[in-house]
């Protein structure tokens, strides 16, 4: 353990200083973050900077710690995937004065100066978009479910609410159901296999991630409901992007993690090189991604 | 032959034993004596493998043996009975008595059957009639020393040690292991065998060996002696046996009655119509055996079961109706349970605040602790109880039996009590230690304070109460006061009708 | 006798009464409910969780407490996912060994023994109060999986492997049929075996099983290893139900299988309880899921009534033991 | 007699010292480490550990357990930032009742409490173990702060409140204060107080307790009703040092806050232990948390030697203590 403490040591004091980068970002416990997470750090490191992950565990008040700690051991930037739009301001502010500059990925904090730039994946119109596309699937009308994420979760909200805004306007489309499945995949399949004992007769499921839209899918697979139930994600992560290839899932929302957090990176570097006039809130469309243009997307991005 | 050389054993703080030489003789029962931590269940763990490291040297037989565990000892035929009980509460007899040696079919599962109608063989012997099936947290405490013995007494061992078998069992069980002592040392078996009660080694030991702080002081045969020489030679003095003259409390006024006391609890009747009453300065001594309802009695007048019981019990007059042993102290009632171990001492606490438990609020100044106070208190008692104890910071838990007992007796008179309630106070107390009890007991009652003792020892009751209730399965039995008192009509008054 | 009537049955037969009157309360408010199929839904459903609940049993027997089932089911999972999608190759020296399916799942099941063990030995060895023990176990092997999963999902691991999650067998669901041979082979254990009695014995007054030469700490690592080789298992089921071992599996599984054992009427102070209360216990537990979600009822209500239920199935328990 | 003599001094003294070669270690490896704006964030971090651990050393030393503290958090944090926001309101009756700080303040720490009473008082009117009662309340209060924020965060919450969790007084963090006059109060409470000794007395032997007069309900039900009230403590802490109360916040708070209890030397099984212990496991935890965050180890080991090093502290802890 010490000897893991001592390599862990010559990696962060080894050769000259160069400067230091923290990516913190709200968890890593699901892919999607990972990915975001160590696409920053590759690109931080590409750039000749020596960069760190912060896994803040959906805990706004650990985020907080990072965020001290990081000031306190002399960061040089903070690229920043907040735990909570409100919560998080206060600490940005805290890196503000201490004068390093945090640059937001994917989610937004509502603060209008406190984050140098905020690159954001918006997944509200991300949602507006595969409502309308569920409401054209399912033509007007028939029984849905919705699978939401983790409650305490404001991405939950955010996603569940940019859907309804568009489904909610076709009275036809009627939601039987609506439960948690914490984003797992495995209570998601739970949570459908129960749903479906009460109403075997629906026709879409709305799931605010991937993960559970993969469950959810296997559940209807098990009934014997595969593609008679068209199925919808969030997230383009790799099992959905194969997922609508071999024509399971219908759809799913791309958001472009590799974008967002390369983007961010650069702004950090163009930063230290002087660099001060950055947009405010750069949103990164979140597209649509279904059998009709699957072929144009991999895992987490377009094809390139 | 069992033959120990040069035994040492240290404890943190203690040496418990130093160089103890002894040998144990094939077909003689061997008296072990000594006060309480003079190291005699030290030493008999050494021999029986419950301590692996020790100095000095063992041999069985003229073969040297050192045993790593209890198991080994077993398969080198030696069993003991400890001197608490160890048995697993909810598993059954038949469960306990083979525990670590059961008998499996060729599958390796357990061969019940085998089992159970070994058990119930056991249990004939030792005149215990209750299934091999039953639960030992079912049985009475007696019972439970029983399937000990039958425990010691399943594998046909050479060696037998017996630490303390009869503290917990009655006259008649007492008779029953004597028989069984009897066969043994016939089949030409080597006993050791432990106890307070010098007059069962007279009746059953040949050989004896003194103890005392660790060193063996004196060995030899039982018949050379008499019940003073052993006594001396444990003690290292004389003490006067003290005899009781009383001035007659029957004058004084009436301090604790009971009225009518029933207590049903299911379908058992544990208390039926129970009335007495308690003078100023009076010792009742309440005799019964095991499961005559004696404990429950004082538990109820203790309030320890509100509501379950019907009758009333007054102090003074007043019409008493405790909800918990708080209220009871309260009151001026305060009970020194039955077990020390399990009821009594808070093990990992310091003497000093075992004492002052019951009385913080009353010492303690504008909410707070008064350290001072609890320091003088403490040594108070210390010195007015005899506690042995290097110092008030000791945990109780590595003091002998005697003066844990004395420690719990110091909580209790800390409340200044108006009626004092022992349970079997001198339960596993070597002879020194109970006629200090016994006098305290006296001097207490000169203060006038009503005081009850609850005892399964005649000899005891005898010494110490002015008035001797009997109690037989939850009914008084008979009343007789100490001048017209005597053994025989007492156990008989004891002894069931009902079978 | 045997070991069931430890508690006195009254009791048993509570937490009985108490999954009766769930049921029929549930099948009142849906008629979806009490339906055949829905039956084998909640079956496959808490077949996980009896495996670990099993488990978690012998331990709490012992007077223990395994808080890092959750952990160590997530880990085990991954190493199969990973072995049989990956096998272990060291490019270096172009080394490259594959896995049959059965060696993945014989790999699975020695982690989930190893890390047991581990528990056990740091208990027994260093004297390591077992809430504490697993409590670092439950983070080690999260981050554990974290290594080797490097945080992403392992999926797609083939029919033959999804089949222990999805298939039937002899028109019994091959997870149900599982759980039941652990079960089964559980209860021998307690009832039927030396083993099962030290771990009551032990539970019930160490110091007394000691003194009639019971091998404590050998009982006990034991116990620790099966408990992880049940997590295991259950890491397997989880895995091929799911075809992909997802590295935040198994989160907060402690509890539930904890919440299991103790409506089953075992004694967290160890010495009391019986397999058949927990497999009980597990199935109130997954009943209420089922129900709740049956009922759609909210998410935010929900966790508020499980506890409340969790808390009443305990309370009529005791109101009608003796200990109360 | 100090109560800090329950356990061999020595003991202390060892994770004392497993603390100082942490902090060499760290010092040496990070030259970030010992300055003292560092110092200050590892104080303010472990400040409502320091809290609820507190609390939970007095649960635990009654041989209780109280797995509910970091549900109470959020829910006495979110109840302070909603009546602070939004006050209660009744449109239909047009009624509207507004808070002041003191006020909020005063209603979080009333509903700690109050949940707190009722985890006691299931433990004692219904025998409950502490385990699950206080299990079914880590589910209940969740529940409840759900309901009350409907999952979505309450922030802005005002300066005057933000002081609270980001101020300072007379060059000291006021959270630093504020767990500072808690520990202060705790050790009189358990040193000098019969109530104190009362509580070890209830762990250390319950039957000898009550037989000596003491009212075992009455001091169970007032330890798990401090145990709440200083959740809610933390509540309001870490809402106002983020200025908005999470719905998720303190979860698994309780892991973290029975880690630095038995770090500090306090036995699980009741009856020893101290308060000082416990601090110094809760700065123990917190130089870890944060000397693995200076040092470049990544979060996934970080995981990995964050069980290590708890497994080790209590090793030497116990390798030094009689008790080993
Ligand atoms: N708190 C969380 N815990 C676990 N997984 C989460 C959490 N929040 C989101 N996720 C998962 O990670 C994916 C990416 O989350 P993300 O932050 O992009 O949500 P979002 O709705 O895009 O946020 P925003 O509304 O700010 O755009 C989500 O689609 C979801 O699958
Ligand atoms: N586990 C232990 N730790 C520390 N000291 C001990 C321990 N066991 C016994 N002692 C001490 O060793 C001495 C001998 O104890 P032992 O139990 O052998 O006395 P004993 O002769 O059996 O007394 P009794 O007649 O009361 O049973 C005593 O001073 C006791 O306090
Ligand atoms: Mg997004
Ligand atoms: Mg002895």
């Amino acid at each position: 353990f010490a000897g893991l403490l001592f390599t862990g040591c010559t990696a962060g004091a080894g050769g000259r200083q160069p400067k230091k980068i923290a990516i913190v970002v709200s968890t890593l416990n699901n892919p999607w973050f990972v990915f975001l997470a160590q696409t920053a750090a590759a690109k931080a490191k590409a750039l000749g900077y020596e960069s760190k992950i912060f896994d803040s565990q959906n805990n706004t008040a650990l985020e907080s710690d990072h965020f001290e700690n990081a000031i306190a051991s002399g960061y040089n930037a903070i690229l920043f995937n907040p735990t909570d739009a409100k919560g998080s301001v206060i600490n940005v502010k805290k890196a503000k004065d201490a004068g390093i500059p945090v640059f937001c990925m994917d989610r937004e904090i509502d603060s209008k100066d406190a984050a140098t730039s905020q690159i954001l994946s918006d997944s509200y119109s991300g949602c507006i978009d595969l409502g309308k596309l569920f409401v054209k699937t399912l033509n007007k009308k028939g029984n849905y479910v919705e699978l939401l994420g983790i409650v305490s979760d404001d991405n939950t909200w955010n996603r569940s609410k940019g859907f309804h805004s568009v489904v909610d306007n076709y009275p036809q489309l009627k939601m039987v159901a609506q439960q948690s499945a914490d984003f797992d995949r495995n209570k998601a399949m739970e949570v459908m296999e129960s749903i479906l004992q009460a109403h075997p007769d629906i026709d879409g499921v709305f799931a605010g991630n991937d993960a559970m839209a993969m469950g959810a899918w296997q559940a209807l697979t098990a009934a014997g409901l595969a593609g008679k139930v068209k199925v919808i994600g969030f997230d383009g992560a790799e099992d959905a992007i194969n997922s609508i290839k071999e024509g399971k899932l219908t759809a799913t929302a791309m958001q472009f993690p590799k974008a967002i957090a390369e983007l961010a990176a650069t702004d950090a570097d163009e930063y230290f090189k002087g660099k001060r006039d950055f947009p405010h809130k750069l949103p990164i469309p979140v597209d649509v991604v279904s059998a009709t243009n699957i072929d144009k997307y991999t895992a987490y991005g377009k094809k390139n | 032959m069992l033959v120990a050389e040069k035994i040492g054993k240290r404890f943190t703080g203690v040496i418990a034993l130093h160089d103890v030489s002894m040998q144990l003789r094939p077909g003689r029962v061997t008296a072990i004596i000594g006060e309480n931590g003079a190291g005699k269940s030290t030493l008999m763990k050494i021999l029986s493998g419950v301590y692996a490291e020790y100095e000095g040297r063992i041999l069985l037989g003229g073969r040297e043996v050192r045993f790593a565990n209890p198991k080994e000892a077993q398969e080198k035929g030696i069993s003991i009975i400890h001197q608490e009980l160890n048995l697993i509460p909810d598993l059954s007899i038949t469960e306990n008595i083979f525990l670590g040696r059961e008998l499996t079919d060729r599958w390796g599962l357990l061969n019940k059957k085998a089992m159970r109608e070994r058990t119930a063989a056991l249990l004939r012997r030792l005149k215990l009639n209750v299934p091999p099936d039953t639960l030992i947290r079912a049985l009475k405490v007696g019972q439970q020393q029983v399937v000990e013995i039958a425990k010691a007494l399943l594998l046909e061992s050479q060696v037998i040690i017996m630490d303390e078998p009869t503290s917990a069992i009655s006259e008649a069980e007492v008779e029953i292991l004597y028989d069984i002592i009897e066969q043994l040392r016939a089949e030409g078996k080597i006993i050791a065998y432990i106890s307070h009660k010098l007059d069962e080694l007279f009746r059953i030991a040949d050989d004896f060996v003194v103890l005392r702080d660790g060193r063996v002081t004196e060995t030899g045969t039982m018949k050379t002696v008499d019940h003073d020489a052993i006594v001396r030679k444990m003690v290292g003095r004389d003490i006067a046996a003290l005899e009781h003259h009383r001035t007659q409390a029957d004058a004084a006024e009436e301090l604790l009655s009971v009225t009518a006391l029933d207590w049903q609890a299911g379908n058992k009747q544990l208390l039926k119509n129970i009335t007495f009453s308690l003078r100023r300065g009076e010792v009742l001594g309440i005799f019964g055996l095991m499961g005559a309802g004696r404990t429950e009695l004082l538990e109820c007048i203790l309030g320890l079961h509100p509501g379950e019981h019907t009758g009333d019990i007054r102090l003074e007059g007043q019409r008493l109706d405790l909800r918990s042993p708080r209220d009871a102290i309260r009151a001026g009632l305060v009970l020194v349970p039955e077990d020390r171990k399990k009821d009594g001492l808070i093990p990992g606490l310091d003497v000093k605040t075992n004492i002052s438990l019951s009385i913080l609020r009353s010492i303690g100044r504008n909410g707070l602790l008064n350290s001072k106070a609890e320091v003088t208190l403490a040594e108070h008692y210390k010195n007015s109880l005899r506690i042995k104890t290097p110092n008030l910071e000791q945990q109780v838990r590595h003091l002998s039996g005697g003066n844990q007992q004395k420690v719990i007796l110091a909580r209790c008179l800390a409340t200044d009590p108006k009626v004092l309630m022992l349970d079997e106070p001198t339960r596993g107390i070597d002879v020194n230690t109970k006629n200090e009890i016994y006098k305290l007991i006296l001097e207490l009652a000169k203060s006038s304070l009503g005081i009850i003792v609850v005892s399964s020892e005649l000899p005891e009751i005898l010494t110490v109460s002015d008035r001797i209730l009997v109690l037989c399965e939850g009914k008084i039995s008979g009343v007789f006061p100490r001048a017209t008192a005597n053994e025989d009509d007492i156990l008989k008054a004891a002894i069931p009708k009902t079978i | 006798m045997d070991l069931s009537s430890y508690r006195p049955l009254l009791t048993r037969f509570q937490s009985f009464i108490a999954l009766l009157i769930l049921c029929i309360a549930l099948s009142l408010l849906s008629n979806k409910f009490l339906t055949i199929e829905n039956g084998w839904n909640v079956l496959r459903q808490i077949s996980v969780n009896v495996c670990i609940s099993v488990g978690m049993t012998l331990v709490v027997l012992t007077a223990g407490i395994d808080l890092s089932v959750g952990s160590i089911l997530a880990f085990s999972g991954a190493v199969a996912a990973g072995l049989l999608k990956n096998g272990i190759a060291w490019p270096a020296h172009d080394l490259f060994i594959g896995f049959t399916l059965l060696g993945t799942i014989v790999a699975a099941l020695v982690v989930g023994a190893a890390l047991g063990f581990f528990n056990g030995w740091m208990i027994t060895r260093f004297k390591v109060p077992p809430f504490v023990a697993t409590l670092a176990m439950l983070t080690i092997a999260r981050g554990l999986t974290m290594l080797w999963t490097r945080g992403y999902p392992i999926s797609s691991l083939g029919a033959k492997f999804d089949y222990i999650g999805t298939g039937w067998l002899l028109g019994i669901p091959v997870l149900v049929w599982i759980s039941a041979v652990t079960v089964i082979l559980a209860v021998i254990l307690v009832r039927k075996t030396p083993l099962g009695r030290y771990i009551y014995a032990i539970g019930g007054n160490e110091q007394a099983a000691r003194l009639s030469g019971i091998h404590i700490n050998r009982v006990k690592i034991i116990v620790y290893s099966i408990g992880g080789i049940l997590a295991a298992v259950g890491g397997i089921m989880v895995t091929s139900r799911l075809d992909s071992a997802q590295p935040n599996a198994g989160t907060n599984y402690e509890l539930d299988s904890i919440a299991a054992v103790v409506i089953g009427g075992t004694s967290l102070s160890g010495g009391r309880g019986t397999i058949m209360g927990t497999v009980l216990g597990a199935i109130i537990i997954g009943v209420l899921n089922n129900g709740l979600v049956l009922l759609n009822v909210s998410p935010f209500w929900q966790q508020v009534i499980k506890g409340l239920v969790i808390l009443l199935s305990v309370i009529v328990d005791k109101m009608n033991s003796k200990e109360a």
